[in-house]
């Protein structure tokens, strides 16, 4: 999976630049998130602007991001979804597990 | 005029045909003569239950193994529309699992209950050694 | 690890199909494992000869009955993929047609001679009541 | 099939605004260029920007066009063809037929 990670004021945003995001490469995501953790980052913002599917291990793999950044303190917050990733967290009703926001911009500034 | 739409597809039993196969569904969703509801949300709807229920015939019923194939079928009519995914594993109780819930943090077991939301018959039958998912969407 | 993707479609005897199963034959260019060249540009190729070897078959063979049905399906294995479009109708002499030269003013008449320069192996078979267009291009 | 048509100067452009040109719409195209020529309007451009695919029945349609504009003394020429559209052209060498122009500013200066 292809995935742009950049830091700043000890945020890492993660961008997707992936089409899908499923079975086949969310496993990826899940691990980079695991080594950010181990290095101690627990902020993580995951900007989805370029993911225009996403499937049930997608958005394991994002649960799973959210439960370990929690424990240590820390948050992942979502930004960027397009209309119809968007549906499928209202379909798992997983919008009310995150914080989502429209930029990347408000999204940083809420950390 | 009467629409009848066939494919049937095998691929090896590994996931990166998950795109290719969930793109078929998309492009049948907007090819598809008498629906009149939301095309861009049927297709993806449709690349969504291909894709939830190949992956589960390729890492649960055939654990992985990528020497392994798997196989679907679409076929629409001017009613129906239906997704079969056959498998060979041991198979499971489709039954059992629609009653169980999902919790918010859990990180799996989304995928059969999306299947259930967005299908309007969802069934899974053993024949022979086969087993198949069979998924069907009404079309208006 | 050896690749084996079988799709067979089969769809009402009309053109409209046409752009759906050439984006299935795109699909499968981007996805096909072993595959060394431009994908791009075999995915334009494939797209190309499915949807110029259908049109016969559907304006042509059936003459553009809507009523009928068409069928293709296309195999790749790590070798090879072959395409093979299905008809009924009275068929015709593809090496007669080779030999043909199209003129620049033609409007018609380029359909074959597209195929023969984008495949590496071009048949025209006859099984029983049933015509086959077998197109076969080596992927390396 | 979707057209745009304009006129300046005595040129008529048409924009195909379709992704593929093939032997299910190709025909609607024909018919518009005839339809134009009996007007007594023979100087076309097609532009084909957002054309991303063309078959034989496409190119058959062009060439019609092409023949039915000189004939009338008039011309027909193209415009904005992706690198794939294009490619079509040489294969079928019709590239040696059409006039054939990147924008259509330069196309309508060149009527
Ligand atoms: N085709 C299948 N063969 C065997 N077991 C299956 C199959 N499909 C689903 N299952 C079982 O059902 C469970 C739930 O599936 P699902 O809801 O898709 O969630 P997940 O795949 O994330 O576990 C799986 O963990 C698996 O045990
Ligand atoms: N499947 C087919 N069945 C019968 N005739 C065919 C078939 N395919 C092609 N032909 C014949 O071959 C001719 C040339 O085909 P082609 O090169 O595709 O050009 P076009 O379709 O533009 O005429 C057709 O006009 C038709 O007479």
């Amino acid at each position: 999976m292809r995935l742009n990670i950049s830091e700043q004021n000890e945020i890492v945003r993660i961008e997707v630049q992936e089409e899908r995001m499923d079975a086949h490469n969310s496993g990826d995501l899940k691990e980079q998130m695991l080594q950010l953790f181990d290095e101690g980052k627990c902020n993580l913002l995951i900007d989805l602007s370029e993911v225009r599917f996403v499937d049930s291990s997608g958005l394991g793999a994002l649960v799973s991001g959210f439960k370990n950044a929690s424990a240590r303190e820390g948050s992942l917050k979502l930004c960027c979804l397009q209309p119809q990733v968007r549906s499928m967290f209202e379909l798992t009703r997983l919008h009310r597990v995150f914080e989502i926001f429209p930029s990347s911009e408000e999204a940083l500034e809420s950390f | 005029m009467s629409e009848q739409i066939d494919v049937d597809i095998t691929v090896p039993n590994q996931t990166k045909y998950l795109g290719m196969i969930g793109k078929i569904g998309e492009s049948l969703a907007h090819t598809l003569g008498h629906y009149q509801g939301d095309r861009e949300e049927l297709a993806y709807h449709l690349n969504l239950v291909l894709t939830e229920a190949l992956a589960n015939a390729i890492c649960h019923a055939n654990a992985g193994d990528p020497t392994k194939e798997v196989r679907v079928s679409i076929s629409a009519s001017d009613e129906d529309l239906i997704i079969r995914v056959f498998d060979q594993g041991h198979g499971f109780d489709i039954q059992q699992l629609a009653k169980l819930k999902v919790k918010e943090t859990d990180e799996s077991g989304r995928g059969i209950p999306i299947i259930f939301k967005l299908m309007d018959q969802v069934k899974y039958l053993r024949e022979g050694s086969v087993n198949i998912l069979e998924m069907t969407k009404h079309l208006h």
